[in-house]
């Protein structure tokens, strides 16, 4: 069944707070308008830079918490280019231009249920709401995160809140030394679901495993976007059921519609 | 105040409309604003039959502009008369479908379909895509072969028939002139122009086909230059495209020759920015005291 | 680590040119930047018979670009030859006299005076200046008309000689075809597109010609797609040219195609901009372990 | 005898203050990279406004003061559009790319000599400087500042310090009603030189009444510069020699040689 998706805006909302985690990550804390209990886990926003010459569009960014009590919405960013490094200097009560809630999002698995979350570097980012969510179902929630070294598993503390927390570092900096992939917690091949958002060879890994043990995979794609409301069809990616677009179809498909060979 | 423009007999509430491609169908846009106070819109490229488009990557972001290489990605005519056709046909704006094919047959083919939809005000001939390999741009790069298409779409086509045309030619003017002579009831320009995007860290194309469409503010004086040059020889109205991103462009294009005006690439950047436009003429003519907005029309002072 | 190339027998030191019209003739530079550590300048364009160029206002400033109907304002050669030419001529870098005409006998007539200069490494035919009435770009659309004045220029000038080629053409590839055919020891590509602006509030055109051309990093990705198209067609070497402001950009137009490339607009903006071009190339091929500069040219990876 | 100027430079600078005169203008001080003192009155900058998409080129701006003491120059700037717009929020320790010094000087009377200053607007900004030499030469120096009303008649303390202040204002708000050349100054046609800056059609006015009474007139003149240093042939106004640039053969040029007919 369709989840209901609120109504997308876009407005000029008021930054909260913005925290620095190092020097690559950051989070952005924004005054959301409009009740942010219906939005969904794996649903994103859309921030526009103003004014400069070689960051033209909006960048799509996933929401990453969620605050009732104070109608706000975080953003974790990691730092890649110009764009990312212009956002990063915004401070409390500056005002950003947000499109938002977009996208669909992941389901949340019934109570009981056993669920492992797989976060790439950035691609943690969707992923604590959808635990926090999963949790509040009373799903069984384990959060795997991997990272090239120390300084790309950030966040820990938070997302320990959830879940039962794992670690991989390619570098054995922090957990075990490995891909996620090679983490013992995926030999015990006994969840219901496995979310995963990441580097895209990372997700096809996740997949691919899940695939052969039978897991049901969902993955939160990123693409180049241009509009991030399914008007310029520039977006897509290969389905079952052709092209679709990953702002509207997506972000978060279920692997197997996913042409992915 | 007057706002409203013509196109032959067909009448434009207002002069904005949005472009091709970029305003999908229009319930894309519902959430944010009133479609019904536009001027009009011209839905996504429509073809024959079904086309999955280009590969991805079909993006990239230039300096003021993008590239896209979408490759008029649609599900084909018969599913836009019978689904989509029916989701939109309530709009109170002038609806133009923006059809494009392989062969001259495709068109017409596709032409008749369309011509069977009440609700739809006019077709837009895209002769000027770049971004598919057979047709498209093909056909708006030579007089014989834009003469070709639009006389024969023509002759099964009944109401409002604009022409797009494209950018990438040595003289626009005498591809519009061609268009007005087979029966165009207007042309409309321009569409992209024809580039490229490398990755220097990659050695890589950006896009999957190497080359795409380049439009945004970085294009503006370009299609400026083209609306103002077959506005001085042409009879027919021109819809004006091209980097429009606020209302001084699309008054700019209006000075310089266009009775309608079409934001593309804006409508990503603000989904509202229509709404903006439509309001800012208005403000404009307020402040300039223009009583008709159709004394802007070609109104530059040399 | 080799940073020479070479169109023709003439070497340069390294690939990085300034385009004429945005250099001066060099010394105006000096304040700034070592010329000789260029790989050539670009002077401005050249007449037979001093030019005022166009009336005020000759400039205006588009999103990521601008707009200039100079005109080819210049002293004429004889000038150049016997004042100008004293001044620049121990330049230890290629010098190429960039040359235009209304005629094609002005051409010739300008390229002999110039053929007879010791320290000019060769000429630009510049058959695509869209500023000018009479001449320039009027050359460089249409195919007999190119050839006929790269052929007469080359009957008497023994130099180097690479013809500047037009962007505002349906096909760039046939002109660039057809010079080449005729003689030309190389192109260089694009010139600026004909383009225009209007200010909104007076209704009036910004430059006195209503015309002008646009450069800048607007047009960049419509310069890599023809510098790229170009260079599948012919045999000789490539200048590229188009809104380049940093080496990441010339490295762009390399992997396109380009042997050289010739930094414009980017002048203005930071007059050293050419000497951190020419240290980001070195960076660029340290950091890819990229020993001959020669392996870029045309090494975009499909 | 031409002076001998400087070498042009092009550095990022440091701004030392922003000192706001009220809605539409401020005096950016900046610290300069190499001595003041070798600036010569009239003489302009070049600023840089970087990445933005509609404020492509450097703004010119003339050189208001020169502070020997502390090596820094001042710039008098109204805000007319985005360039001076974004400059405007430029805070002391930003650094703010500047190309300079630019273009050739306003001549400087021999002592004893009458010199009469008339400014228009923000015109009054290479008139300070030039003020100051003046009377470090023992000159005697009148200074006429015109302006729509009192808001746009601004600095004059400043000016006070180097000669005798006149002022008008078109709507009588502050000093004399009128134009700056319906002034009463203006009929004691006893100047030996009138330097004059300001909106086009004050300076052909002001110039007439010179060449009627045969007084030496220099203008400064305003232009659209690509380059300002002599590259591009944007900036040319018409002359008795031909077309010559505002930025290299001027922005200083005596009446006498312009075709203002
Ligand atoms: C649905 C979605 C959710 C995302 N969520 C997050 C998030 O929560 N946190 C986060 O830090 N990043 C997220 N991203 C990625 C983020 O959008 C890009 O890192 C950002 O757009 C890069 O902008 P830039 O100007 O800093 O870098 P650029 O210099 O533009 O590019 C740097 C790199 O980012 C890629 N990139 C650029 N633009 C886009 C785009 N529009 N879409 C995808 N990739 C792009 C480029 O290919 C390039 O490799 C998400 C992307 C998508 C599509
Ligand atoms: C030699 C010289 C000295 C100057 N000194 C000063 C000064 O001391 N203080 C000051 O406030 N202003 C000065 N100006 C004018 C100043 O350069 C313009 O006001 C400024 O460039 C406008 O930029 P903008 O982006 O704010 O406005 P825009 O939105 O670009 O334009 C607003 C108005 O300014 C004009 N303008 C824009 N660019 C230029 C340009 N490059 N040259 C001239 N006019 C332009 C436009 O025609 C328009 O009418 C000087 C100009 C010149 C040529
Ligand atoms: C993503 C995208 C898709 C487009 N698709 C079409 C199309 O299907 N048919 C068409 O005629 N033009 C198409 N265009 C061209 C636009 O309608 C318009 O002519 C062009 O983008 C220039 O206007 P702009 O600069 O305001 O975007 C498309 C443009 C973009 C950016
Ligand atoms: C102010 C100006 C003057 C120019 N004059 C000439 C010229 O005399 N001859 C010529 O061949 N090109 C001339 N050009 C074109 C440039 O050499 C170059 O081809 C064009 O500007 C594109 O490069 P860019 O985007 O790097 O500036 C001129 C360009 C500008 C901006
Ligand atoms: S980004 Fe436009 S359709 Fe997805
Ligand atoms: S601004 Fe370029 S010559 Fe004066």
């Amino acid at each position: 069944m369709e989840p209901v998706y609120p109504k997308k805006n876009v407005k000029l909302l008021k930054v909260i707070k913005n925290r620095t985690i190092n020097d690559n990550y950051y989070v952005l804390e924004i005054q959301a308008d409009h009740n942010v209990n219906d939005i969904l886990p794996g649903q994103f926003v859309s921030l526009l830079v103003e004014d400069t010459r070689n960051v033209f569009l909006r960048r799509p960014i996933s929401i990453y918490d969620v605050h009732p009590e104070r109608n706000s919405i975080d953003l974790l960013i990691q730092i890649v280019g110009e764009g990312t490094r212009l956002l990063s200097y915004l401070k409390p009560d500056d005002t950003v231009d947000v499109l938002y809630p977009l996208g669909k999002s992941y389901s949340i698995l019934e109570s009981e249920k056993k669920a492992l979350l797989i976060g790439g570097g950035v691609g943690v980012a969707p992923l604590l709401y959808l635990a926090k969510k999963l949790k509040a179902n009373n799903v069984d929630v384990h959060i795997l995160l991997g990272g090239r070294g120390a300084k790309n598993i950030i966040e820990t503390e938070n997302f320990k809140q959830y879940g039962k927390l794992y670690i991989s570092t390619e570098d054995a900096s922090v957990g075990e030394k490995g891909f996620v992939t090679q983490h013992p917690v995926l030999q015990y091949a006994d969840f219901d679901r496995i979310y995963t958002c990441g580097p895209d060879a990372m997700m096809r890994a996740v997949a691919s495993i899940a695939a052969k043990n039978n897991i049901d995979c969902e993955v939160s794609l990123e693409n180049m976007m241009a509009c991030g409301i399914g008007a310029c069809l520039c977006c897509v990616t290969p389905t079952e059921s052709g092209h679709q677009c990953v702002c509207t179809d997506g972000p978060v498909f279920n692997t197997k519609v996913l042409q992915w060979n | 105040m007057n706002t409203a423009v013509k196109i032959g007999s067909l009448e434009f509430k207002n002069p904005v409309m949005t472009a091709s491609g970029t305003f999908g169908y229009g319930p894309e846009f519902e959430d944010f604003i009133d479609i019904n106070r536009l001027g009009g819109i011209v839905v996504k490229g429509t073809t024959l039959h079904h086309r999955e488009g280009n590969a991805y990557p079909r993006m990239a972001e230039t300096s003021s502009g993008m590239l896209n290489a979408v490759g008029l990605q649609n599900k084909g005519v018969d599913v836009f008369c019978n689904e989509i056709y029916h989701k939109i046909k309530h709009y109170d704006t002038n609806i133009f479908v923006n059809v494009s094919g392989s062969t001259v047959e495709e068109y017409v083919e596709t032409a008749e379909r369309i011509n069977e939809l009440e609700y739809i005000s006019g077709i837009e001939l895209n002769i000027s895509c770049p971004n598919v390999k057979e047709g498209g741009m093909a056909f708006g790069t030579s007089c014989p072969s834009a003469i070709a298409v639009t006389h024969a779409v023509r002759e099964v086509y009944k109401k409002t028939m604009v022409v797009k045309l494209s950018p990438n030619v040595t003289n626009i003017v005498d591809i519009a002139k061609a268009v007005q002579d087979v029966g165009a009831d207007g042309v409309s320009l321009i569409n992209t122009l024809l580039a490229m995007a490398i990755n220097a860290e990659t050695r890589k194309s950006v896009l999957s086909t190497i080359t795409g469409g380049l439009s945004g503010p970085a294009i503006k004086p370009i299609a400026l230059r083209m609306v103002w040059q077959v506005a001085q020889a042409v009879d027919i109205p021109i819809m004006g495209i091209g980097g429009i991103m606020n209302a001084t462009d699309a008054i700019e294009f209006m000075l310089a020759g266009a009775t309608t005006i079409q934001v593309g690439t804006a409508n990503f950047i603000d989904p509202t920015v229509s709404m903006k436009i439509v309001d800012g003429i208005e403000d404009y003519m307020i402040r300039h005291k223009i009583g008709d907005i159709n004394d802007l029309i070609g109104g530059m002072l040399v």
